[in-house]
């Protein structure tokens, strides 16, 4: 059956929607929708067709909004989405993951929670509050956030989670207890002789890699790979310009073909290296790594990309869409060989995702 | 348009009503505090208390409610016939 | 002589600046400077050819960074810059104004600071800080902030500024002694029968019409003009697309020219009415307005422009230039009536600013 | 690299340093406390104090200096011989 691609996007000032047949040449833009909050995370779950859309009011806090009809009407609620009373307040909704009519849901300040109705009702999973490092994490400049959320294909029970700054972590039991998962990633901000400690780490992005358990880390320190859960990574950033970057995404099918968008450095204005943007590909799990540049600007990009702003889609040849803090969104149809740039103007990018529908399902958006 | 007897005379920020567009924009209700009357428009609009005071428990930073014209917290009591606005905070950017 | 016209623009991440001959049919950029600094504001004296940019470090706090040489090299300044200890410090620097080695710095949280050696050093004015009302200022979303900088071109002792959400306020002693101006400004974010209060509107952007003592407001709510020094308002807001905008710029000889960037609104996203951009102008002191399109995105324009971010030039025909917050940059040779995109790819912008020169001074940058 | 008698050892950010480029990235200095240390470098270096240490007083938010590998105030002693370092703090965006 012919497919549907939609470009799912979270913006500071609400979700777009770009959205194309499978030939992805041609598209056509909507949105802004959730009465344009700043979202951080927008997702599609591709069995049941909902889109969900996580951020935060700056008048009325969190709440994750959802549409039945790709984009067409959409619903909110923060029912459950809230901590003990005394705790300081859930500020917003950074990052999700949908299995079906479960969604995983992380939060700043960093916390996990659960929803097994499709996003009406949430419950907090509340052992990453009660681990007993919890006091000592480091909130870093942007606050304690947790950004990253993998749910293992298998069993989804295993979960890992990043936050900022206080590194990986692991449950194996859905939620309840955990632990770190940071051995071998370098805190290169902490004084000589610390700078590999048990948590604290500064994690951008965990994602996992297709038909595998392997994982890819993005590092504020490096960039990594583990082949045994997280309990080890290994660095494989030799080749990059860079171990500086924030987004990472992996080939649909291909366990060894992971994305990258390393920015020129920490302290140096964190834009595309030389102003010349590219994506860096690598074909064998990190051994290598190719800059993919045709169709990208080749001078002045002085933009970032942010954390969840690079995806691919599930066709073949898989698509890489990305999404900057300028604006503008960029797209290959041949697995980054060649680019273009499939929409401008529209407010700083938080998020990029895809869903792709069978043709049958076109009528929403 | 003042309330029945006991109620209060509440008005919604248009913000909050362009996200619970069932909202009244303008309504009569019975509350001895502003704790009770977020309660009460929790009731009614299921979700509007999460968004007019927060688990601190308090009333958002970036919200004011005005009690007969001046600024209340979660405490302030509510006698009858009391005007009470809910309304957003102006912000940058 | 020849002229040569540089655009100064401060952004997110440093100053660039924009390079061009008197034609201004091509330009060239250069930056980012200041080390990557969040900047808000970026001038240039046009006497002494001293460039000053304004900002705040997210690790070290406020400074002034200076060039000499046009932008090829700066250095930067704190001293003085700071309230008295257990003060709230001071976080950033959000506006600046120079009368030849006379500069005055605006900053986060509101108060006046000059300088009068050219930004070497700097002594605060502490009329705000000692204002009877002080502790009544709100400090709205975005923190209490002097953001507008009116130095009276006649007489320098004659100063307003602009404080969200404050209002606005005049000195008539060079910053020892300050009063409200607001009468006839709303602030509809009140309850009804508080809307006009003494003080507490939520100004965005004042200046003072060429050759006049007229000023300008916009407003959170509304466009107004005074002709009293501030003393009394008349809204001129009929017939623009929204009340709600940020900047203004005036035209460099006629008092009546004024040029705008209303946004769609205060809470329905705040960007470009229908997502067509448009600037647009009075010739006549506000009582008509056009809509400048011609070479301007009138598509899915989903940007904002910031307050300081709309500038003019000093030539005939005047230039006109403003900023966009997804990091684009429009200008106009012909007073507003055409339109081209200068450069594109850059950081959110916060200012933009001209300096007009003798093409003898050719050299920087 | 041990410092001379009574001296500490200190080592500056890579941010601190491309901030004032004459700054030395290693140095030794004699000084009681935190607080003594930042004037000391703000005299080397006119404005490094203010970069460090915010009007409050004290160490600004998001600039770390760890005593001997432990997060310090600017009231911290400093006896002979103690290892400095002034960080930045991670930062997002």
């Amino acid at each position: 059956m012919a497919k549907r691609v939609l470009v799912l996007l979270g913006t500071k000032k609400g979700v777009f929607i770009l959205d194309s047949d499978e030939s992805r040449h041609a598209w056509s833009l909507a949105g802004p929708f959730c009465e344009t909050w700043p979202i951080q995370h927008a997702i599609g779950e591709p069995v049941t067709g909902a889109i969900y859309a996580g951020g935060g009011s700056e008048w009325f806090g969190p709440a994750v909004w959802k549409s039945n009809d790709l984009g067409r009407t959409w619903t909110h609620s923060r029912a459950g989405l809230a901590y003990e009373a005394g705790e300081v307040p859930v500020k917003t909704v950074w990052s999700l993951a949908a299995r079906g009519d479960a969604l995983y849901v992380g939060v700043e300040p960093a916390g996990l929670f659960r929803s097994d109705d499709a996003g009406e009702t949430f419950t907090h999973l509340d052992g990453l509050q009660k681990h007993p490092t919890r006091a000592e994490w480091n909130p870093g400049g942007a606050g304690l956030i947790l950004h990253s959320l993998v749910i293992d294909r298998a069993d989804t029970r295993k979960i890992w989670v990043g936050i900022s700054a206080a590194g990986v972590f692991h449950s194996a039991d859905g939620g309840a207890t955990w632990e770190p998962r940071n051995r071998g990633t370098r805190s290169d901000f902490m004084p000589e002789g610390q700078r590999y400690p048990e948590f604290g780490q500064c994690v951008h992005c965990v994602v996992q890699a297709a038909n595998s358990e392997r994982l890819y880390q993005q590092n504020h320190c490096g960039m990594y790979s583990s082949d045994d859960g997280g309990r080890s990574w290994n660095s494989i950033e030799a080749g990059l310009p860079s171990s500086f970057g924030f987004p990472a995404a992996i080939h649909p099918r291909d366990p060894d073909t992971l994305y990258l968008l390393p920015l020129n450095g920490d302290i140096k204005g964190r834009y595309m290296p030389d102003a010349k943007a590219a994506v860096w590909r690598t074909r064998d799990g990190g051994a290598s790594w190719q800059a993919l540049r045709n169709g990208l600007p080749q001078e002045s990009a002085f933009f970032g990309v942010l954390r969840q702003a690079l995806a691919t889609d599930t066709l073949d040849q898989a698509g890489v869409y990305f999404g900057t803090s300028s604006g503008s969104v960029y797209a290959s149809r041949d697995e980054g060989e060649t680019w273009g740039c499939i929409a401008q103007h529209l407010p700083m990018i938080s998020s990029v995702e895809t869903l792709v529908l069978d043709e049958a399902a076109r009528g929403g958006a | 348009m003042t309330g029945a007897a006991g109620n209060i005379d509440v008005r919604l920020s248009p913000l909050l009503l362009r996200l619970f567009p069932d909202a009244e924009p303008r309504l009569d209700i019975a509350a001895d505090n502003v704790c009770a009357l977020i309660d009460a428009l929790d009731a009614r609009w299921p979700g509007m208390g999460d968004c007019i005071r927060d688990s601190s428990p308090a009333v958002r930073r970036h919200v004011s409610i005005f009690v007969d014209g001046r600024r209340a917290t979660l405490d302030t009591k509510l006698p009858p016939g009391t005007d009470v606005f809910i309304l957003t905070a102006i912000s940058g950017g």
